[in-house]
């Protein structure tokens, strides 16, 4: 029966991709980049992970966030605040009028720890946190919206408010957050300096393992039944709704499952950057990965961390040589993957390499029914105001 | 009259909903019989579908009273009204074009409603058999594994169809099932029809006469969003007020 | 050889600039032949033990700054004043014989491109010293960078304090250099019992008004208000009404970008004639560059604390302002930063001059008490603290986008960047 | 905090808050016309919308420097013709890019968001490119400056009413020309039903294109206005767009009128919060508020109740 090939989680053609994109990110890269650049295609890694999100809540779900560096910056942030407080013992910060407070927090006269900075003492408070308090923001969020059917066009604008909301609250509150310079000059995890070039490779492998449990966790999703009903739902919502399902269920969790994703993204950067601003937490930025999701294929979770290695790629490069002419490319870019490439890298890969790839394989195999969906949607997503 | 409510499936009393003002439906009161097939007729725009929107929940009514097996719907959000059993067909096909014939029947099989339910979902032996059940009664088992989508407009209907036996309503709503079709499609679509209505209720929009009489136990004529008429074809096709609306004036 | 090196070559520097401008680029070939001659440029493994980019000709520096984003209007003027220190080194025969060569990035606005590209220049491009930043949040997101791999950065921007690294030289000034001498005048000369701080909202304001507001507080004075409104905020009629009705003698205003224009143009429109000077506006975020957006028109008669000015009038600043129109177009306008930016460079031939040496180890240590003589504002000396000694001015803007000057310290203000009892 | 005051000096202070509520409002209207139609008429999201306002801006600091140079005498007039030129060029800009890339993407709304936001992009380094990173002044006539003394404290800033005069003869323009004339009909028509429209013979292509152009027209106005009230750089367009879209959104998105209640009361409130609390505050506290009621009230505060 064909059904026993989709019924395991990666059937022959998606093994395939996981196992290339295993091997570039384990094997070639960190054997042909420096430290320098390593670090640098972690640090792209993490908005994998937030484009990786959008592929499910946008690509498959229909539901476009331009607040997702919201998730990113609440991930980022608990991560930081550990590391903070704990660059900020009492030895360290002797010189402080209140010593065994982070440094922002003696400048703004603040004189005490603040309640809601003590949990994050304790690293598994703040390894639970990163995951579950921006859970728990976007299911207040999806309730409010989705339970409502607030979808499309006035959902990417409401959570760009937020986004808002929330970097003016961080830079006001800069006596408890850091304001607009963040939280900076993060030492030692633990005892263990964050700093050396051996933290960073084990942080860029620990950020892509991480970044291989969430493509897993997406493949899974993308697979089950809740796969299909996401993409039913984007065609035809009544029709879910009229077949006995609470769609507004289903997006919220695809979007606190895509934010959960931001969160972890956001922390991988904290770790390996070594600090946290707000200027993740804006408009900008979220925009921005939303772009790397379509320059990926949104529907492709794969395409997904290409789309975002290979833009980030074409930045650094590019703002290299041409600091000026970026911006025009940038947008160019925009213009190009919506009006020419609607289905990005993925798409151009299933159009003109995968027919290749798959006779190299020597496999004579009508595609499944699930990748010719992929290749045939135009990710047009039908928006209901 | 409300106190042998009990006996209907479906008990619709004095129900009206207005938009800005209009009253698409206006204090609109009937009764549909255990395996009763009903069959609304009614100019453009007289409110027939107006009256499927208020009973499956897609649009609220702004007074009177929908009970279901005496439940009331007009509370009620629409995946639950169609978990009360309550399915219902639109006037154009929708179905999910870019899912298989098999995928769109296996969404609608009512099993893993739930966010976890559908995340555990099992395609196992019970839902491939009745997928291939439904599928032989609505002509499609040969395409099973092609998108919905290149399947031809009657197909489609068919589909749809099937996507709402599998969850096996006790209470059917069609609007205008064979719209569009070719004679051999709507031949085929007639004894679909006969066959799935039984031991079910079926409230069906259709403007062919000629079907309607075919099929119909009970015929409502509305007009304006009021009842104008009801009893058997018949009976309705001679009553002088109806034949003042489709042909007067 | 390093020490007469230093001597002769410092020496030169004293008197240089103004002179290349006027003998021009022929001269300046000359000149470069000349010193090459003179003193033979000393070995490359002498000068450069840490492996930098520095070659028999050649050092490598880095310049880095916002060219894209929304900081591209402020830190342009610091790019130009940069390359302008550096061709104008060059002419005079390089920093120990070797030419500057200089590898620009963008930090496109973006702290953490800020990070990552200190970060390129530092370990890849080991380059010898970098110049660049502008706000303090760029500057915090690269000082670890800076502090891990050993780098030095020459930081223009008059800042909030707060900070002494041993891998930064501040050549603008801390908060208490721009502020305390500011208001210790409108009190005196204008005096001055009132004052409503007002700025953009984050770090800086709020530091330099914590600042304020506990010197006003010594002082035994009032402060009516004090408010904070988001960084590109746009309308400002309502604190304007607030201050109508509070009356304060001055408004402290550090409000920076966008809002700048959007504050000026409101007040005056309010009816606020800021010549009559009641109340006297006081800003330490407007300088001339800022203006240029605002309009001359809108600002007439405010004044600003600084330490620079264009309209200096001294032979050093004049000489300055006539290579930096030579070279950047006659229309430009120089700002405090622009200025402090132009520091950079030099200080940086002089500390690597009397080290004898690239090592940025070496360098540090030379940098304390490194003299400038020449600098367009004056005299300016390196403190331990690796701010600069310099004087504060009061400016009164002009419908021209000039300032006059009002005042100037007579000695010199020592930094101080955590100042015992503002904090 | 009004303790020290007498009542004439409260009286006048609230007068003068009034009118500066007035001027947000008007500030909010202008910024948010021009979107409205695109979005509510088209369902376009233009993401450029901040870079159209800007290019009225340039438009009217070239204009300036012209009559400066060679119309000295005429320049107090110069703004008017400013404003015929910014909204000329920004109409002109607006159809070019309805013609080169959204009509290709009516169907495909979110889609329209990120192309227009890579427009933005590209039309910011533009800006930079020609007029350079820096902000431009923008020197106005002296009749727009100052204020008019009402009584001792009430002052009313002159370019304040200019706003508002602006504001309301655009808004009353925008109101006959789409619910009088027949052009307007037509719109409408093309919004409510498609096909048929173009079944009638309405061009409705020609009518996108229009309704884009007038759109982005009206903001290259509103840009040569906030030239007197705001500041004029390459990425001074990205200061207004989060407000502009709240305004909207807010608004209902459908109706003119709703467009024009929202902006009252986004910009009543927030001009009331600054006044009683620091400003960073009330602008959160603004935006919190915005999207509580959006919450509660998703389609916005007016919206067409339509049969689906």
């Amino acid at each position: 029966m064909s059904y026993d090939g989709l019924r395991s989680l990666l059937p022959k053609n998606d093994l395939l991709g996981f196992a290339v994109l295993a091997l570039l990110l384990v094997v070639v890269l960190p054997l042909s980049l420096d430290i320098f650049r390593l670090n640098l295609v972690g640090k792209y890694l993490t908005y994998a992970f937030v484009a990786l999100g959008l592929v499910l809540c946008w690509g498959y779900g229909g539901i476009l966030s331009l607040g997702q560096g919201v998730f990113f910056g609440l991930g980022g942030y608990a991560m930081a605040m550990f590391l903070k407080l704990e660059a900020s013992s009492p030895e360290n910060t002797a010189i402080q009028s209140t010593p065994g407070i982070p440094d922002f927090m003696d400048w703004n006269q603040i004189t005490e720890l603040p309640w809601f900075w003590e949990p994050f003492n304790s690293l598994i408070f703040t390894v639970l946190a990163i995951v579950i308090i921006p859970s728990i923001f976007a299911y207040i969020i999806g309730v409010a919206m989705f339970k409502r059917r607030v979808g499309g066009v006035y959902f990417a604008i409401i959570t760009q408010a937020v986004a808002a909301i929330l970097t003016i609250l961080i830079i006001g509150q800069q006596g408890y957050t850091g304001g607009v310079n963040g939280i900076t000059d993060l030492r030692t995890l633990k005892g263990w300096d964050i700093r050396t070039d051996e933290a960073k490779y084990a942080f860029y492998f620990l950020c892509v393992f991480m970044l291989f449990v969430c493509l897993f966790i997406a493949q899974y999703v993308r697979k089950s039944k809740l796969g299909r009903l996401l993409v039913a739902m984007r065609e035809m919502e009544d029709r879910v709704r009229f077949s006995g399902y609470d769609v507004s269920n289903f997006k919220i969790f695809v979007f606190c499952l895509g934010s959960a994703f931001a969160a972890i993204g956001g922390a991988m950067f904290t770790l390996q950057v070594g600090f946290m601003s707000p200027t993740f937490v804006g408009i900008v930025p979220s925009i921005e990965m939303v772009i790397f999701c379509a320059v990926g294929g949104r529907l492709s979770i794969l395409g997904a961390v290409y789309g975002t290695l290979v833009v980030n790629w074409a930045k650094t490069t590019f703002s290299e040589s041409f600091p000026e002419l970026w911006l025009f490319a940038m947008g160019a870019l925009f213009i190009a993957v919506v009006m020419a490439f609607p289905n990005g890298l993925a798409g151009l890969y299933n159009k003109y390499a995968a027919h290749h790839v798959e006779k190299l394989l020597g496999k004579k195999k009508g595609q499944s029914p699930d990748a010719k969906a992929t290749v045939g949607t135009q990710g047009v997503a039908h928006e209901r105001q | 009259m409300s106190a042998s409510n009990t006996d209907f499936v479906l008990a619709v009393e004095g129900l009206t909903v207005s938009f800005d003002g209009f009253k698409a439906v206006n204090d609109l009161s009937f009764y549909v019989d255990k395996d009763e097939i009903r069959v609304i007729v009614g100019p453009n725009g007289a409110g027939k579908t107006t009256v499927l929107d208020l009973i499956c929940g897609r649009t609220k009514s702004t007074e009177g009273s929908i009970k279901f097996r005496n439940k009331e719907l007009t509370k009620m959000k629409e995946h639950q009204i169609v978990r009360a059993g309550v399915g219902r067909k639109f006037q154009t096909p929708s179905i999910y074009g870019d899912l298989t014939v098999f995928e769109n029947l296996e969404i609608s099989f009512p099993r893993g409603r739930s966010v976890f339910g559908a995340l555990a979902f099992k395609r196992d032996a019970e839902v491939l058999n009745r997928v291939s059940e439904v599928a032989d009664m609505i002509f499609l088992s040969d395409l099973l594994e092609s998108r919905a989508d290149l399947l031809s407009h009657g197909q489609k209907q068919w589909l749809e169809i099937g996507m709402l036996l599998i969850q096996d309503p006790e209470l059917l709503m069609l609007d205008e099932p064979v719209a569009g079709m070719s004679v051999s499609e709507r031949r085929q679509t007639a004894e679909l029809l006969r066959r799935i209505t039984k031991d079910r209720s079926v409230i069906v929009i259709e403007h062919d006469m000629q079907f309607v009489a075919e099929i119909a136990d009970k015929v409502t004529v509305l007009h304006q969003g009021k009842i104008l008429a009801e009893g058997s074809a018949e009976e309705v096709k001679a009553d002088p007020k109806v034949i003042e609306v489709y042909l007067g004036h | 050889m390093a020490t007469m090196n230093h001597a002769s070559q410092s020496g030169l520097g004293g008197k240089l600039p103004g002179l290349v401008k006027t003998l021009a680029g022929a001269v300046a070939g000359a000149t470069m032949a000349f010193s090459a001659a003179l003193h033979a440029a000393p070995a490359t493994s002498e000068v450069n033990t840490t492996d930098l980019a520095v070659t028999d000709d050649t050092v490598t520096v880095g310049i880095l700054h916002s060219v894209t984003g929304t900081m591209a209007i402020s830190e342009t003027g610091s790019v130009q004043a940069e390359k302008l220190a550096i061709e104008q080194i060059n002419a005079q025969g390089g920093v120990l014989g070797r030419q500057i060569e200089y590898i620009q990035e963008d930090g496109a606005s973006d702290w953490p491109t800020f990070a990552e590209k200190s970060r390129k220049l530092l370990l890849n491009d080991k380059v010898a010293t970098v110049f660049g930043c502008w706000t303090s949040a760029s500057r915090k997101a690269v000082l670890p960078v800076f502090e891990q791999y050993n780098g030095m950065l020459y930081y223009p921007t008059f800042y909030e304090g707060l900070e002494q690294s041993p891998n930064v030289i501040y050549t603008g000034q801390e908060a208490t250099q721009q502020i305390l001498a500011g208001i210790d005048w409108v009190v005196e000369e204008k005096g001055a019992k009132s004052f409503y701080l007002l700025g953009s909202d984050y770090i800086w304001p709020r530091t330099s008004n914590k600042i304020a507001r506990k010197h006003i507080d010594k002082l035994g004075l009032k402060v009516s208000g004090e408010e904070y409104y988001p960084l590109g905020h746009t309308q400002f009629n309502s604190v304007i009404n607030k201050i109508k009705l509070k009356k304060p003698d001055v408004i402290f205003a550090s409000v920076v970008g966008g809002s700048n224009v959007a504050f000026y143009k409101q007040l005056k429109a309010a009816g606020i004639d800021m010549t009559d000077e009641k109340p006297l506006v006081l800003t330490i975020s407007v300088t001339e560059d800022e203006i240029l957006g605002i309009g001359g028109e809108n600002i007439d008669g405010a004044y600003a604390s600084m330490k620079y000015f264009q309209s200096l009038t001294n032979q050093n600043n004049q000489e300055f302002v006539k290579a930096f129109k030579e070279r950047w177009g006659d229309d430009i306008v120089i700002g405090d930063v622009t200025q402090a930016a132009y520091l950079g460079p030099w200080l940086w031939k002089a500390a690597v001059e009397k080290a004898g040496s690239f090592d940025v180890d070496k360098v540090r240590e030379a940098s304390p008490g490194i003299e400038l003589t020449t600098a367009p504002e004056g005299y300016v000396k390196i403190h331990p603290n690796h701010h600069l000694w310099s004087k504060t001015r009061i400016g009164r803007a002009k419908t021209d986008g000039q300032y006059e000057i009002v005042y100037e310290t007579d000695e010199l203000i020592e930094p101080d960047p955590f100042p015992e009892g503002y904090q | 905090m009004f303790a020290d005051y007498s009542t004439s000096e409260l009286m006048s202070i609230f007068a003068m808050q009034g009118f500066a509520g007035l001027i947000l409002f008007s500030v909010f209207v202008l910024m948010a016309l021009g979107l409205a139609i695109i979005f509510g008429q088209m369902g376009v999201i233009n993401m450029a919308h901040g870079e159209f306002m800007i290019l009225g801006a340039y438009i009217t600091y070239m204009t300036s420097n012209v009559f400066a140079d060679y119309m000295p005498a005429l320049f107090g007039s110069y703004f008017f013709v400013a404003m015929i030129l910014a909204f000329i060029a920004a109409g002109a800009l607006g159809m070019l890019v309805e013609w080169a890339m959204i009509r290709h993407l009516y169907h495909r709304p979110l889609d329209t968001l990120l192309a227009t936001w890579g427009l933005s992009l590209i039309l910011q380094q533009l800006y930079r490119t020609i007029f350079g990173a820096r902000e431009v002044g923008v020197s106005l006539p002296d009749w727009l400056m100052g204020s008019i003394q009402l009584t001792d404290i009430v002052e009313v800033p002159i370019n304040g009413i200019f706003v508002m005069t602006l504001a309301i003869g655009i808004s009353i323009a925008i109101a006959a020309l789409m619910y009088k004339s027949r052009w307007g009909i037509q719109v409408r028509s093309v919004v409510q039903n498609r096909p048929m429209a173009g079944a009638v013979g309405i061009n409705t292509a020609k009518v996108d294109r229009l309704t884009f152009g007038l759109g982005c027209g009206i903001a290259g106005v509103a840009g040569s206005a906030f030239t007197m009230i705001g500041s004029t750089g390459p990425t001074s367009g990205q200061l207004y767009i989060v407000d502009t879209f709240l305004v909207v959104v807010f608004g209902g998105a459908t109706s003119l009128l709703g467009t024009i209640a929202s902006a009252f009361t986004i910009s009543q409130a927030q001009s009331t919060m600054e006044f009683f609390l620091s400003g960073s505050m009330a602008k959160v506290l603004t935006l919190l508020f915005v999207v509580f009621i959006l919450m509660l009230r998703p389609q916005g505060l007016f919206s067409l109740k339509m049969r689906k």
